[in-house]
């Protein structure tokens, strides 16, 4: 990803560069050559449409590449391939707080194997934040109240610099964290040795019971609730007739307010979450619903080895 | 351009405008009553803007009297507004795009 | 060609009336103008010192000199102040309100006590921001993003949005007022193609004026109710949307920008030709493309908001119009180098704050298209590099082309020349400084720095000390003209009524002009940059 | 853009910057007509907001709106339609020169502005009692009609989130009311001084045009706000 922004960057360097050189050059070579002397006299000129349009045009051709180029990446940026390892992350004033899938929790730190697809799921308990690793060129806002996503993939070990860019108070400079990319055995070892919490889905799954939510969505689909069997990830048709993809935000809605996005077919009877759980656990809750999506029979072979949402049954390769 | 050309409309005629206004209100209302999906608010809508142009034609004077300038301001008005409300919901409307 | 000819002792509009009454309750534009200098430079000072302290404070990682808040508040009171206080009216009001009327031949402003009233917003505004500042301050940045500002900082958020909206309004009265003049009281003969650029670009910044102020007025509105009342509508946690506040804010804050520029584009145009001795290179195209800009600059806000958690088709939109805005752009700055083209030219000191602005635009506004372009967006964003580019099209751009404007007309304004080797050093002066300070920042930003930082990482200390350096050689750069207009409004050569041989119709009244500006309705019948027929008097300036 | 400099017989309320009347009321014309664009844009802000909520929260709001009274709604509707009759017959009576009748016009505005902003006095004072104020008191329930047992319960701040922006956008509404009536009662003044007259009623046009914008406001807002979701 990195040398991608590199790539398109000195491309815009080049060719801005390549302008400003040219214009600039036009401009002091005019200055000197016709400088004020006896006896000449100013050429009047009236314009040229011909050269209106070159210069409009060309430009124009030149916006449009940036423009592609640009989007290009920006959509790769924006989509996280499915195999990605899942991390949680709740940003608040001013810290950073992140949660393996394994259960892991670390604080204004990062560790990360190479070479695996990071997907950092974030959210934010107090004002907006936002998320951004240099080395990896990458940056998203953190929303109170909603999911922001962002990946990477990072191929050399090390240990490389976590900003919050957007400003969020007094320690806004001082929310900083480190990204500590490691070799995947030494990751393993790292996640051996650490906090050990349970995995998150199943953090989720207890309180998926204890919260009364298996009471209405059971697996089988014969509660008053649909099953979440196989939701997530997949298109859901609503009651006034549209369809929405399933994602992380769309999960956490249904949980925080259940009115707005009525399935079809079912009562608007889900009761409001909000206020009653934390961003903590409701991340493990959207974790829990993924996972039990994921294990569908049905699904793409591929994403049993989903790594973000194995259940504790799984090991990590 | 507009010199004191006053607008020479009588009395009579503001009045069968404000009835024609009046009107209008009662149809809006009588329109909201009835189940209509998702006409309901076009057909809303659809009632206050001819209001509105009534208003804007006849008692603002915008009909007849008054020069071509007016028009065009008043039409950049409406096309910044659509502008804020259309590009704003160029994103609100695709936020549950993938 | 029809000239006004005029007798150098005449009463002039500096002459009519001398005491407090007569200039606090004037309504001739030119004492208005005056006015609004006055405070104008005595915000831009105010918001200078606090650049002062924030570079000071960036001279070292650590966060040694000031404290977090105090930071924060400094680069917040900075960036409000040279936004509402500075950038916007600086030459609009000054210049826009001295020239637009004798420019187009008419005795004042549309409505004269509408202006007057404008400054009084101004300063109300000002006198707001100043409390608010002496009272604490706010430490939101200038962007008031929510939810910080409506439910987390405890800072003076309300007066200090009360200080934007009324200056708001300020803008919103000049920029009407300007329309109606331009629309109502040109001089016979004065037709639209005719016009100087200066009027048209002061047109198209008179739209944005009054087609985003309202915008931002209601937004500030909507947070300070928010504060008060425990509304919801930016609160996520009452189920508002906090990217709500970010299309309404910069609905208005984009189209602001171009607020700043088009006026001083106006103004290049004007230096170049004049020093050029040419008629401008396209006049149409350069006219179009400030009606362009402020139309286009509507298009285009959401360029603010890409990492925001925004749609992501909306952010292909409004990257794809942002482009667009570079075109208008592009223009303009082709035309003006061939303007130069063949022409006859003097260094004059406006010429080279002219000349400067060129380059400096060039860079601000290319670095513009980098930061238009999504993948490299997502990097820089929040970073030193919009920084870096947005001083340099606002500081590099506007207020280069201000000092070049504000040599080229005082000796209309005041009557009096100003010393043109000491222009030339302050111009050299704002150049080096100006590089020297926001070049590293573009380097700065790629490198990973993020903006609004109190304490950095130590790797980014020697870019930032190359900042801080040129910041004092700018602030000198500044301090110089400051010093020698007022000397000279005592000690200068008397200027006289067309001291260079300029094309337009404020160079044919006296200097400086009487109260209703022309002793008779001028007749026009030359087009605008007429130079082929316009005579060199004594060449000012040796070279 | 004056052509014809000296047609009119100079008038006491030419200003010395304008070449004469027609000039003068064309500038305060187009100047009003800018004026009123703004304003446009400044409610714009408030309808983007309700646009966005109102798509989003689409059931709430219209469970909201439900408790608004749609009785006192439409009586106020009319009383404002009223009120632009009788501006515009002002502004007639102002053109034709008739002093006397011009007043009255101008007094009947102003009765009909104030009983306008009485009755929203009374709809705000509903809507305190019944907390649906916003605020830490809020609380809203929704009235089911029978038939309709399996109704959403309503969400507490997307119903807040209606509230807010009916408080705002009919606060803001109200503010200009009470600024039209404030103008209006300025031109009684002097129209019982006898200022305005066949050749100088501008201030009464503009007056008028602006109080005629602030109906068009309410025009949309009515139906955006009392109507939704009526039908059952
Ligand atoms: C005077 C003020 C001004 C001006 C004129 C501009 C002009 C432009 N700006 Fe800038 N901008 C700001 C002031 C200004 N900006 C400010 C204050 C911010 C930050 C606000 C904040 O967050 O605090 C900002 C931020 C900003 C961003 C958001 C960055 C971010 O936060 O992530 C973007 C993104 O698109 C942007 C783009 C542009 C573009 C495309 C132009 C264009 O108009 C530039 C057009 C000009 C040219 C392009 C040069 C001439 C063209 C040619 C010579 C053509 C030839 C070229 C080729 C063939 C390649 N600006
Ligand atoms: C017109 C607009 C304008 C102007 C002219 C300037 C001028 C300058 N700006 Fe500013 N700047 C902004 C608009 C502007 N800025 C905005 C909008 C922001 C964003 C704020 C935000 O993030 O919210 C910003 C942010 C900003 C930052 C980033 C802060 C941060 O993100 O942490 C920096 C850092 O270097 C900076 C520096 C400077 C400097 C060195 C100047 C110099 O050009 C200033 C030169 C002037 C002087 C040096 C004053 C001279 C006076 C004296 C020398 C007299 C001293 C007298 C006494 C003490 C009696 N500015
Ligand atoms: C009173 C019964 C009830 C309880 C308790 C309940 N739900 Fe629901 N839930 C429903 C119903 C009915 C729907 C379908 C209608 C809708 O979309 O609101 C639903 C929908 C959902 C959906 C969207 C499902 C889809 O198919 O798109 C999710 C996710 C969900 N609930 C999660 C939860 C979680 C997590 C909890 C516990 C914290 C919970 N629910 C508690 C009844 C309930
Ligand atoms: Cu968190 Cu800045
Ligand atoms: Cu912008």
């Amino acid at each position: 990803m990195a040398g991608n922004v590199d790539a398109l960057y000195i491309f815009l360097l080049l060719i801005c560069g390549l302008m400003t050189v040219l214009v600039s050059t036009a401009v002091i070579v005019f200055a000197v050559k016709y400088r004020k002397r006896l006896g000449h006299r100013a050429h009047q000129i009236e314009g040229s449409l011909g050269l209106e349009i070159t210069w409009s045009v060309i430009p124009l051709f030149a916006f449009f590449t940036f423009f592609a180029w640009g989007a290009v990446i920006y959509f790769q940026e924006r989509t996280p391939p499915r195999d990605s390892m899942e991390v949680y992350t709740v940003a608040k004033q001013w810290m950073w707080k992140f949660e393996h899938p394994e259960g892991a929790r670390e604080i204004n730190a990062l560790h990360v194997p190479t070479n695996r697809n990071v997907k950092v799921i974030m959210t934010s308990q107090d004002v907006i934040h936002s998320f951004f690793v240099p080395a990896f060129r990458i940056k998203q806002d953190v929303l109170p109240g909603r999911y922001t996503i962002a990946w990477f993939r990072a191929t050399k070990p090390g240990t490389y610099h976590l900003f919050c860019a957007e400003y969020c108070g007094t320690q806004h400079s001082g929310m900083t964290g480190d990204v500590v990319v490691m070799e995947p055995a030494q990751y393993e070892a790292w996640l051996a040795g650490g906090s050990t919490g349970a995995p998150l889905p199943v953090t989720g799954q207890g309180l998926f019971n204890q919260l009364g939510c298996s009471t209405c969505h059971q697996i089988d689909g014969r509660g008053r609730g649909p099953s979440l069997a196989g939701v997530f990830g997949n298109k859901v048709s609503l009651e006034d007739g549209r369809s929405v993809t399933a994602d992380e935000n769309y999960v956490r809605e249904s949980i925080i307010s259940p009115g707005t996005k009525i399935v079809v077919g079912y009562k608007p009877i889900m009761p409001t979450f909000q206020g009653l759980i934390s961003d903590d656990q409701l991340n493990a809750l959207v974790a829990y619903v993924k996972s039990i999506s994921q294990q569908q029979p049905g699904q793409p072979a591929g994403s049993e080895a989903t790594a973000g949402t194995q259940t504790k049954s799984q090991q990590v390769h | 351009m507009a010199g004191h050309e006053h607008n020479e409309h009588s009395i009579g005629f503001y009045v069968v405008i404000l009835f024609a206004l009046l009107a209008l209100t009662g149809l809006t209302v009588g329109a909201a009553l009835v189940n209509l999906h998702a006409w309901n608010p076009v057909v809303a809508l659809a009632i206050a803007s001819i209001k509105a142009m009534l208003v804007v034609l006849f008692f603002m004077h915008v009909k007849g009297a008054s020069e071509k300038m007016t028009k065009v301001v008043i039409f950049s008005g409406i096309f910044f507004l659509l502008l804020l409300l259309g590009l704003t919901m160029a994103d609100y409307g695709t936020r549950l795009w993938t | 060609m029809a000239s006004v000819t005029t007798i150098p002792e005449q009463e002039n509009y500096l002459t009519n009336g001398y005491g407090i009454k007569s200039w606090l309750l004037t309504t001739d534009h030119k004492r208005i103008a005056m006015l609004y200098l006055a405070s104008i430079t005595f915000f831009f000072f105010i918001g200078g010192i606090f650049a002062l302290l924030v570079r000071l404070e960036l001279l070292t990682p650590e966060g040694d000199f000031l404290q977090a808040d105090t930071y924060n508040k400094a680069f917040t009171m900075h960036g409000m102040i040279m936004v509402f206080f500075f950038l916007i009216p600086v030459v609009p009001a000054v210049l826009g309100n001295f020239l637009v009327p004798i420019m187009i031949g008419a005795k004042d402003l549309a409505f004269p006590r509408i202006n007057l009233l404008s400054w009084y917003l101004y300063m109300i505004g000002g006198v707001l921001i100043t409390h608010c500042m002496l009272t604490g301050g706010v430490d939101t940045g200038w962007t008031f993003y929510t939810p910080y500002s409506t439910a987390f900082t405890n800072t003076k958020i309300i007066e200090a949005g009360l200080a934007a909206f009324v200056a708001g309004f300020s803008s919103i009265f000049t920029g009407l007022n300007f329309i109606v003049t331009i629309h109502r009281m040109r001089a016979p003969g004065m037709t639209w193609g005719r016009l100087p650029l200066f009027i048209w670009s002061n047109y198209a910044t008179s739209l944005v004026m009054i087609l985003g102020t309202p915008v931002i007025a209601i937004t500030i509105i909507l947070v300070a109710a928010e504060r008060l009342f425990h509304l919801g509508i930016f609160d996520p946690r009452l189920g508002g949307d906090p990217l709500l506040f970010q299309h309404l804010f910069w609905f208005y804050s984009h189209p602001a920008v171009y607020i700043m520029i088009l006026p001083s584009m106006g103004v290049i145009s004007e230096l170049i030709t004049a020093f050029s001795r040419k008629r401008i290179f396209g006049y149409r195209f350069v006219a179009f493309s400030s009606i362009g800009i402020a139309i286009i600059g509507f298009l285009v806000w959401a360029h603010h908001m890409f990492v925001s958690g925004m749609s992501l088709y909306a952010a292909l939109i409004f990257s794809f119009l942002t482009y667009l805005v570079g075109i208008p752009s592009a223009i303009k700055v082709f035309n003006w180098t061939a303007t130069m083209y063949k022409g006859s030219i003097s260094y004059t000191t406006p010429m080279l704050y002219a000349m400067g602005f060129i380059g400096l635009f060039l860079i601000g506004g290319l670095t513009g298209l980098f930061l238009a372009c999504l993948g490299v967006d997502v990097h820089v964003t929040d970073t030193y590099f919009v920084v870096a580019h947005f001083h340099y099209v606002m500081v590099g751009s506007v207020l280069m082309a201000y000092l070049g404007g504000m040599h080229f007309w005082w000796p209309k304004i005041s009557g009096r020349m100003y010393p043109e080797g000491w222009g030339r050093l302050a111009a050299l002066l704002v150049f080096v400084g100006f590089n020297l300070t926001f070049f590293p920042q573009f380097v700065l930003g790629y490198l990973g720095m993020p903006r609004r930082y109190w304490q950095y990482k130590a790797e980014f200390q020697v870019l930032n000390i190359f900042s801080t350096a040129g910041a004092t050689i700018l602030g000198v750069g500044y301090v110089l003209p400051l010093i020698y207009f007022m000397w000279s409004m005592r000690y200068g050569k008397p200027a006289t009524d067309n001291p260079w041989s300029a094309a337009g119709l404020e160079w044919m009244t006296s200097s400086p002009p009487p109260t209703f500006n022309f002793d008779e309705t001028p007749v026009v019948d030359f087009e605008a940059y007429d130079y082929e027929h316009i005579k060199e008097a004594e060449v000012p300036v040796a070279h | 853009m004056h052509t014809n400099a000296a047609t009119t017989e100079h008038n006491p309320a030419l200003r010395h910057h304008f070449a004469d009347m027609t000039q003068q009321k064309n500038s305060a014309s187009l100047g009003m007509w800018l004026f009123l664009v703004t304003e446009i844009m400044f409610f714009g802000g408030m309808f983007c907001a309700y646009l966005i909520y109102r798509l989003a929260y689409f059931n709430d709001f219209g469970a909201a709106s439900t408790s608004l009274s749609l009785k006192l709604g439409t009586i106020n509707t009319i009383v404002l339609l009223l009120s632009s009759l009788t501006v515009v017959l002002a502004v007639n009576a102002a053109q034709r020169g008739k002093q006397k009748l011009l007043f009255f016009y101008l007094i009947a505005t102003i009765v009909l502005g104030c009983t306008f902003l009485g009755i929203k006095a009374v709809e705000y004072h509903d809507k305190f009692v019944e907390h649906h104020v916003p605020g830490p008191d809020f609380h809203f329930v929704a009235e089911h009609p029978e038939g309709h047992s399996e109704q959403a319960p309503v969400n507490q701040q997307h119903a807040q989130m209606f509230f807010s922006l009916y408080f705002v956008m009919t606060g803001m509404h109200a503010i200009h009311m009470i600024i039209g009536v404030g103008l209006f009662s300025g031109l009684a003044y002097q129209a019982w001084k006898g200022r305005y007259d066949r050749n100088y009623n501008t201030p009464v046009e503009n007056a008028g045009l602006y109080w005629h914008f602030v109906d068009v406001v309410w025009i949309y807002l009515f139906p955006l706000l009392y109507l939704i979701s009526r039908h059952h």
